[in-house]
């Protein structure tokens, strides 16, 4: 609860504080305090000191699991400001304003981490998505950026209007006629209609809002028309934030029935698996690519939702760890940049060589090469399946889909070590120093996950 | 025929043709008032499934609010019947034939549900704004304060993008 | 006491892996050239003195000073624990062995950024030994990467012209094939009992070798390691990203994949292959022999067509590697201690030919075998050891390979007669081959390319003649690395149904 | 006693030759590395002799003198050991004996090379005279096979020791391949055995208490019969038979001393040497025992025919040595191990001498070797001259010379087993003596055939050539009366008698037929005077020598080889050949390497054709999703 | 009344909303499409809140009356995302003179 009350007070600091501030570095600084405070009240509530003792009703249930995510949730924004803070003044003059909206993102995560009824799941998916339609269209005179926020409204709303009739079919379905989570009791006999139509559309909404395949068309669109800071932003905690969601619910209702729908989430696996390695091969925008990348991890994640079982758990947790921090810090480096396609990259390890030094780590990361957290995050969703047992042939799949992914990544990393640079291509890529370290603090964060993986894992079981 | 079947079908019948007109109408404005007809059509589901609070709220928010505003928005913009250039005809057959299968698919499945057949009860006082009012303010006051934080993010959006900033180059 | 603070396998990745992140911190180009050097005869020096704490059967300590294990996952059952066994000594030896010479033998080679190039040759030293000592299979799977990616960087930045695709290819094969492992070692996790309270399953070696697998299942969870393996050695028809990378990366890092990396796949097929599916095994030896011996003989056949001498090496590369892999699959005693012996051997003469062909290259300035001709005229030394080493290639007496091949064609043969007598035409088509190629680039009149070899530097004879030493002592008393071997081989057959 | 112990000295004296020649190449002057050459061999013959003395005294039984652990796998021991008998003996008597005498002929032969080819020659002489002495002392196959491979090294070098020619090249390519042929034979044999018994040593083999083959075998068993097959492969290559013999005459590239020495005297007889050590085994192999005499009796016959017809002085003594040995593989076929034996011995003076001669005659002629060029040659060099002619005489197998006893002894057990075997093969030494004495009139008599120059030159050889010439003469002429057959001596054949421990066994497995005295007696002087008609009317025929224009086509075959070249050529060499070119250019880069990229590509394929999915319509992928929600709710409802 | 009947009067209207949407090109009917899908949710919605309320039940009550705030619920977001979503389509209509959203394929591929 912590989070969620101090992540809304927030953003009304900030939206406040958009009348107050002068300077424009003033709101940076203060979405840095207000981040930390409320990852401070989130480990506070962690360890047991919750500062507000609200009677939800049971609408809301804190486990550490979701405490856990809220705090990697935050930790990656916290290093997402660090990095990127100042960059938002690149999509508009109402910096405050941007930051206070990114707090309201961060409610709806703290409640989609934490939801126990499908009205608060609802709310929460809500709050999550309208201020990212916002900040897709935040630079106003952008074209593309218009383009991505009204595609991503239209079908966010569509999808919207999908999971609501599911909850509807759901509500009418299950014989308590409830809303609460723990209370759908689906029993262990075969899955009435109702309920089945129902789990297929919220099942559809859910896949939509986490970008997988078929359901993931609105992802690259508006990854790549929107400011690349948002991007970073909602590819990264929003997504990880929706999954989260996702297996809470289906974890929790649905779990008991999970083989009579495991079908399904197989054939969005493999699909996304399939559409957002493929797709990303033939990609110039680095922007681009990233995004197809993005939906080709969905597709891991999905596995997490395949299994759902402990390990899976685990390696959703990690996963959301390894591949927010690693894309952040990717995503750090291109908004840095002026051309954002692959090109651009090249020759960076002669120009900058700490940038290709970090970009390399983050990229290996994604690609899942050992000693990075990547690999470890990969490797638990993996065992995750094989240890669920049925439908190995996916988790092959989805290994030669790693191995075609590292067809892009290592085309990045490519242009970075081994071609020259093409003159006026990202010629001057001014970094501070700060900048600098904290991306080598984010880059041996990546690395220590990747040898520690315990570090967030053996929370859970704290 | 008891009388509340023949409203359930009259009410039907007027809702669907009210969708039809919606989706079919070349005229922008004439698709805002079917649409209208519609809710109307659906509060008056409402009120004979006596959630007379809904049915207030229906006709107020939807019918009232929401619709005028798309109203003036179409007018603003000065939208008319030829503004819309005809749809590539394959993609509308496409979306047509899918949606009807989307229809039958679900009819078909829904028909065979274990409650199908269920009779709904009438009668009672949950959907008067009193019962409503109790709960809300009790069991859900959570949610209720948080959706304030959307309206707070939506009124933020609004001003964000509704506001015009010193004139830029279009990107 | 050594043993109280640190054991030889972590000394023998810490070494490499610590220096070769100095290295990339030195500027100057002498002097990290020394300090890998110095460091590399370091990590040799560790694993001579290991090699002096290796009986058994005298030293009870042995264990205490080879075998070590740290808590790291606990609650999946994975911990750091790394032990070498006398495979395990014999291949970090070779690792040790052959660094030093290929930093000694390059010494004059200059590279761009050297620091970087040095700095990832010991990465990839350090992983290689990770791999030979590991004795866990997560911590084998990280080694296993590990090795991969600073060979990757070094063959992608300092080669040929194509060598970007060609390396990349690579990668992408080798990636795939060790994903593919990936699942293969979490499903044996899956049915391996548990060793720790803390968690249900193990990755501790000896878990993998208990685990409770049906014949069925092993007969698929077998390809999933073999193919990884088969890429890694590569076995035929998994081979072609081999001559490729071999023809457009630099000398060092081919010298380190043709000598080391390669062992790595056989390797694997030993340790982590025969004794988790003797089942499997047992169902597909004839397969993979056939295969293997197809290989064989496909490469002998290919090698002598080759014109550039760089895919002529890779190419009888590819054909020796076949005859090891066939013999792994052999399982009996003669073939296998055979190979243990070959890996060795191979090692040495690999790298003995890579030195060769590298010092022709920078006298001569090309590589196409139809160019050269009369080496032997101006570079007599060169000549003879050449014609020393191209002979211990094909196996001649009192060379290294001889006993090794003998064993490993003696072990075939115990398996099947038919399959030792094509395998023996690939001893005949490797003369072929090789005194082709020795026909073409030392004898006949010498040319104008010819004309411009000088004499080889200090160094480069040095490095040659305790390549030739080893070739000799090897091949003419070979007993030490048989003994030392031994219990490697017991143990392994012991886990294998004698058919 | 003591000899014994010092054998390791007998292969290490040339062993330290080779080093020091080897290393100290361009160092040592010319007179150094020829004196050191020669002085180690001539240590060794030395020791030879000590140790022969040693094992025909009172009382000596087979030694085995153990080193140390060559290859030891569990069961499989294979130490590093000699074995001392009689055969050894015999053989390293011919082995130094022979070796000395052309090391010092070399010293002179080779003077015009350089300083460091001069050291390279004598390196490569020494080491290969180590290696013989390793596969003759070699107590188990394993080592006899170090040393069989070794001398095929060694051969490979020396064929080629004028590398910058690439004719020269090719034939020591060529030989060693084909020696690679056999050896392998040989492997599989030794695998076999290994398999089988779990031992390759000759002691636990076939000693006669505890042998485990005459233990373990029956006769003409499956596996005998292939174990002794294979060796027999092994033996085809390295001694040049049917069909494996084509590199020994390409094998003359090399200098002339190194024909005599390597590819007549001694490592050519290294296949006789083998299955001679091998004779229980082959005695329990009857089967293989036929199959050894049919190649031999066929190579020697083929090969005379070749002869016939051939001009170069080398390629007619080369095509003679294949002849000579297939009598001697005709000997062992027949059971007449030690007569095989005997012949190896004899062959290895004549031979020597004849290729020594030549080579003087070569020397002489400044490199020339068509016969059809020279001519009239025995007034410019006497010595050379005549000792020649006595060899010729021996081998042609005109009494008493050397050749006589041992062809007769094998012709006679040849008689014994089939008169068929006996006709062949005399006729074939009928050839024997016919393209000998042509060799020999054509090159020695008539009028000089060659340039002005070459006349001017022509010249006897200095004494370091002519005295070896000399010993080999003296040898070639009288050796024959160590083996002086029953007929004329009362207590037997003394060879017989020395070699008899070794091939006792073997008896016991196959009835050597005795001829009767009489029927002996008149084959002999039958065969003796046809012969000796054969001669004179070859040498009256080619005294006056004149090249003929016409040739019918069988002197064509015959002159050109059978065309057997030209048909390995077509049959083995140029279809690998091609089928690597296919391999390398079709097979792997299109086909299998094909495949791998094809992969990529059609991942590069898809992702352009994937990518159109994205069509940046939101209609269409509101379409798509309502398709895919679509698929979804039918797979869910409708299929269970 | 059988609650059959509500729950096709529903998917019809919620079935012509989503053809509304796959058809149309005005962001604006589309955008009324998608509110006709929510429209038929919250009837359906209220139609099962009458079905749960049976005696069977003891929480009829309680479970009837979630399902009507559930309606209340919806129609804040709607409202809220109508504000949003209009803002969004004035503004591209500001900068395009167009809310054609076919237009829409600067972002493609």
């Amino acid at each position: 609860m912590n989070a969620i009350i101090l992540s809304a007070l927030w953003g009304v600091v900030m939206m406040l504080g958009g009348v107050f501030f002068k300077k424009s570095t003033t709101p940076k600084y203060w979405a840095i305090a207000g981040i930390i405070i409320i990852l401070a009240g989130n480990l506070l509530e962690f360890f047991g000191h919750p500062f507000f003792n609200v009677d939800t009703k049971g609408m809301l249930r804190f486990d550490s699991f979701g405490l856990i995510f809220n705090s990697i949730a935050f930790i990656s924004t916290l290093l997402f400001f660090l990095l990127n803070g100042r960059d938002f003044e690149k999509i508009g003059i109402h910096v405050s304003e941007y930051f206070s909206l990114i707090f309201f993102v961060l409610c709806g995560v703290s409640i989609l981490s934490s939801f126990n009824t499908l009205l608060m799941l609802f709310l929460g998916i809500e709050i999550l998505s309208i201020p990212l339609y916002i900040l897709t269209g935040s630079e106003k005179r952008n074209l593309k950026g218009n383009e991505a926020s009204l595609k991503y409204f239209l079908m966010g709303a569509f999808s919207t209007g999908l999971m609501l009739m599911g909850i509807a079919l759901i509500y009418g379905g299950n014989s308590l006629g409830s809303f609460y989570i723990d209370a759908i009791n689906l029993g262990s006999g075969h899955l009435s209609v109702l309920i089945g139509v129902g789990l297929v559309l919220i099942l559809v909404a859910m896949a939509f809002k986490v970008s997988a395949a078929p359901f993931h068309f609105w992802a690259p669109d508006v990854y790549d028309g929107a400011p690349a800071v948002v991007t970073s932003f909602m590819m990264t905690i929003a997504k990880v934030a929706a999954f989260v969601a996702f297996f809470r619910l289906f974890s929790t209702s649905f779990g008991s029935m999970h083989y009579q729908w495991q079908t399904l989430i197989v054939i969005i696996t493999a699909a996304t698996l399939l559409i957002g390695n493929i797709t990303a091969v033939f990609q110039i925008s680095v922007k681009r690519m990233l995004a197809y990348s993005s939906i080709s991890h969905a597709g891991f994640m999905m596995f997490t939702l395949f299994a759902l079982n402990t390990t899976a758990k685990e390696g959703l947790l990690f996963y959301a760890a390894a591949y927010s921090i690693a894309t952040i810090g990717i995503f750090a480096v291109i908004i840095k940049m002026s051309d954002y396609s692959i090109e651009g990259f090249n020759g960076l390890g002669k120009r900058q060589p700490l940038l290709a030094l970090t970009s390399t780590i983050f990229l290996l990361s994604l690609t899942g090469i050992p000693l990075t957290a990547g690999f470890m995050a990969k490797f638990y969703v993996l065992m995750a399946a094989v240890k669920d047992g049925h439908q190995l042939w996916l988790v092959i799949f989805a290994v030669i889909c790693a191995a075609i992914s590292a067809i892009y990544y290592f085309r990045v990393i490519q242009a970075i070590y081994f071609k020259d640079p093409v003159p006026g291509v990202n010629e001057n890529i001014a970094v501070s120093q700060g900048f600098e370290w904290i991306l080598v603090i984010t880059a041996g964060l990546i690395i220590l996950l990747g040898i520690l993986p315990g570090l967030v894992i053996d929370w859970l079981y704290y | 025929m008891e009388i509340t079947h023949i409203l359930f079908w009259f009410l039907s019948a007027l809702a669907i043709a009210g969708a039809i007109g919606v989706i079919a109408s070349k005229n922008p404005i004439y698709s805002v008032l079917c649409l209208v007809i519609v809710f109307f059509a659906i509060s008056g589901h409402y009120i004979l499934m006596n959630a007379q609070f809904l049915a207030i709220v229906n006709i107020i928010v939807y019918a009232g609010a929401i619709m005028v505003l798309f109203l003036f928005v179409i007018m603003l913009m000065n939208l008319n019947a030829e503004t819309e250039p005809v749809k590539n005809i394959y993609m509308k057959m496409a979306g047509v034939i899918s949606g009807l299968t989307l229809m039958i698919v679900l009819v078909a499945a829904l028909a065979h549900s274990e409650n199908a057949n269920v009779v709904m009860r009438a009668g009672t006082s949950i959907g008067l704004t009193e019962s409503l009012g109790k709960a809300l303010f009790n069991n859900y006051v959570v949610p209720f304060e948080i959706s304030s934080v959307l309206f707070l993010s939506a009124m933020i959006g609004a001003i964000l993008i509704g506001k015009k900033d010193s004139a830029t180059e279009i990107k | 006491m050594l043993g109280t603070y640190f054991t030889f396998p972590e000394l023998l990745i810490w070494i490499p892996f610590i220096t070769g992140i100095i290295a990339f911190f030195i500027r100057n180009g002498n002097s990290v050239k020394t300090f890998a050097i110095i460091s590399s005869i370091a990590t040799l020096a560790v694993s001579v003195i290991s090699l002096f704490y290796t009986d058994v059967a005298h030293h009870p300590e042995f264990f205490y000073y080879n075998n070590v294990s740290y808590v790291w996952m606990p609650y999946i059952g994975s911990s750091f624990s790394v032990g070498m066994d006398g495979m395990g000594f014999l291949l970090t030896f070779l690792t040790a062995l052959a660094f030093p010479l290929i930093f000694i033998v390059t010494n004059k080679s200059e590279y761009k950024n050297i620091n970087s190039f040095v700095g990832l040759l010991l990465l990839a030293q350090a992983g290689m030994m990770g791999v030979f000592v590991a004795t866990d299979a997560l911590l084998f799977y990280f080694f296993w990467e590990l090795a991969l990616i600073p060979v990757y960087f070094l063959c992608s930045r300092w080669g040929g012209e194509k060598r970007i695709q060609s390396t990349f290819k690579f990668f992408v094969y080798t990636f795939l094939g060790s994903l593919l492992m990936l699942i293969g070692i979490i499903y044996v996790y899956m049915h391996t009992p548990s060793v720790s309270p803390d968690s249900d399953h193990s990755f501790y070696i000896n878990a993998f070798y208990n685990a409770i697998l049906s014949p069925r299942q092993q007969e698929w969870v077998f390809w999933l390691f073999f193919i990884a393996f088969a890429i890694k050695i590569p076995i035929f028809p998994f081979h072609t990203w081999q001559p490729d990378v071999y023809e457009q990366s630099n000398y060092p890092s081919v010298m380190v994949m043709s000598s080391v990396m390669v062992k790595m796949g056989l390797f694997g097929l030993i340790r982590w292959l025969l004794p988790i599916f003797p089942a499997a095994v047992a169902k597909y030896d004839h397969f993979i022999i056939i295969l293997c011996i197809i290989g064989l003989l496909y490469a002998s056949c290919i090698a002598l067509y080759q014109n550039d001498l760089k895919r002529f090496v890779a190419w009888s590369s590819i054909a020796h590697l076949a005859l090891i892999g066939a013999a792994i699959f052999s399982t009996n005693r003669l073939g296998l201690q055979g190979v243990m012996l070959e890996m060795l051997n191979h090692g040495i003469n690999i790298l003995a030919l890579w030195i060769i062909v590298d010092i022709i290259n920078k006298k001569t300035g090309v590589r196409k075998i139809s160019e050269l001709g009369g080496l032997a005229i101006k570079s007599p030394a060169l000549a003879i050891f050449f014609v020393i080493i191209a002979f211990a290639n094909i196996a001649l007496p009192l060379s290294n390979s001889f006993v090794s091949e003998f064993l490993m064609l003696n072990g075939i043969f115990d398996f099947n007669k038919w399959y030792a007598a094509f395998a023996c035409l690939g001893v005949v088509l490797s003369a072929v081959y090789i005194l082709n190629m020795i026909q073409k680039t030392f004898f006949g009149k010498s040319n104008e390319l010819a004309e411009k070899a000088q004499k080889m530097s200090t160094s480069q004879f040095i490095v040659l003649s305790v390549i030739v030493g080893a070739i000799l002592f090897l091949g003419i008393y070979p007993d030490p690395v048989i003994h030392l071997t031994e219990s490697t081989v017991s143990g392994l057959l012991a886990r294998i149904p004698l058919k | 006693m003591d000899a014994i112990q010092l054998i390791y000295l007998v292969p290490l004296l040339p062993l330290l030759g080779f080093i020091i020649n080897g290393l100290g190449r361009n160092a040592l002057s010319k007179s150094v590395t020829g004196f050191i050459g020669s002085a180690v061999i001539f240590l060794s013959f030395c020791l030879s002799v000590w140790i022969f003395f040693a094992v025909s005294s009172e009382g000596f039984t087979t030694q085995n003198i153990s080193y140390f652990n060559f290859i030891d796998v569990y069961k499989l021991h294979i130490p590093f050991e000699f074995q001392v008998d009689q055969l050894t003996s015999v053989f390293l008597l011919i082995i130094t004996g022979v070796g000395f005498l052309i090391h010092v002929y070399s010293v002179s032969y080779m003077k015009e090379e350089s300083q460091s080819g001069f050291g390279r020659y004598f390196s490569y002489l020494n080491l290969f005279v180590f290696s013989m002495l390793i596969l003759v002392l070699g107590g188990n196959y394993v080592i006899m096979f170090i040393g069989w491979e070794g001398v095929g090294l060694c051969s490979y070098l020396l064929i080629g020791f004028w590398f910058k020619d690439h004719a020269n090249n090719n034939a020591a390519k060529k030989a060693f391949v084909m020696n690679r042929i056999g050896d392998m034979g040989f492997l599989l044999a030794m695998f076999w055995m290994v398999s089988l018994y779990g031992t390759v040593s000759y002691h636990d083999l076939y000693n006669s208490d505890n042998g485990i083959i005459t233990a373990l075998s029956t006769i003409n068993s499956h596996a005998i019969v292939g174990i002794t097959l294979l060796l027999f492969v092994g033996a085809m290559g390295k001694s040049a038979q049917i069909p494996l013999y084509t590199w020994l005459p390409d094998a003359m590239a090399g200098p002339t001393p190194v024909s005599a020495l390597i590819h007549a005297a001694t490592m050519v007889t290294a296949g006789i040497y083998m299955i001679a050590r091998s004779n229980i085994l082959y005695s329990l192999a009857p089967a293989t025992l036929a199959v050894v005499a049919g190649i031999g009796l066929a190579t020697a016959i083929f090969a005379a025919i070749i002869a016939l017809k051939q001009n170069d002085i080398k390629k007619v003594l080369a095509y003679s040595t294949v002849s000579q040995l297939g009598y001697m593989f005709l000997g062992l076929g027949v059971g007449a191990f030690s007569a095989a034996v005997f012949h190896v011995m004899t062959h290895a003076f004549f031979k020597a001498l004849l290729f020594l001669a030549a080579g003087s005659v070569i020397h002489a002629m400044g490199g020339e070797q068509d016969i059809t060029k020279m001519g009239g040659l025995g007034k410019k060099m006497k010595i050379t001259y005549v000792t020649f002619f006595i060899a010729t005489l021996a081998i042609s197998g005109i009494p008493p010379f050397a050749g006589f006893f041992s062809k007769d002894e094998i012709l006679s057990a040849a008689f014994a087993q089939s008169p068929v075997l006996y006709i062949l093969g005399f006729g074939g030494a009928l050839l024997t003596a016919f393209y000998m004495f042509r060799l020999m009139a054509m090159t020695f008599k008539g009028k000089f055939r060659g340039t002005p120059e070459q006349e001017h030159h022509l010249h006897e050889s200095p004494a370091a050539m002519t005295v070896p010439l000399i010993i080999l003469a003296i040898l070639s002429a009288f050796g024959g009366f160590l083996g002086l057959p029953e007929l004329f001596v009362n207590d037997g054949n003394e060879i017989d008698k020395f070699l008899s421990p070794v091939f006792e066994h073997s008896k016991q497995f196959i009835i050597i037929k005795e001829v009767p005295q009489q029927t002996e007696l008149i084959l002999l002087v039958v065969s003796s005077v046809l012969i000796i008609i054969v001669s004179i009317w070859a040498w009256n025929k080619y005294k006056k020598y004149a090249p003929s224009v016409s040739e019918n086509g069988l002197v064509k075959a015959i002159k050109n080889k059978f065309y057997v070249d030209e048909i390995y050529d077509a049959v083995f060499v140029r279809p690998y050949r091609s089928l690597s070119t296919f391999l390398n250019n079709v097979f792997d880069k299109r086909g299998i390497d094909g495949i791998v990229n094809g992969v990529g590509k059609t991942v590069n394929y898809g992702s352009r054709q994937l990518r159109l999915l994205q069509s940046g319509q939101v209609g269409s992928y509101l379409l798509l999703m309502v398709i895919g929600l679509l698929i979804l709710f039918i797979i869910q409802l409708f299929t269970k | 009344m059988e609650i059959k009947w509500y729950i096709f009067l529903s998917l019809v209207l919620f079935c012509i909303g989503i053809i509304g949407a796959l058809t149309r090109r005005n962001s604006i009917i589309v955008f009324m499409c998608i509110e006709l899908m929510l429209n038929s949710v919250n009837l359906l919605l209220v139609a099962f809140s009458k079905m749960h309320l049976t005696p069977v039940n003891a929480f009829g009550p309680a479970m009837a009356t979630s399902a009507q705030i559930f309606v209340f619920f919806i129609m804040i977001v709607a409202a809220a995302e109508v504000s949003v979503g209009l803002a969004i389509i004035v503004m591209l209509y500001r900068n395009t003179r167009s809310i054609d959203i076919n237009f829409l394929n600067r972002l493609k591929n």
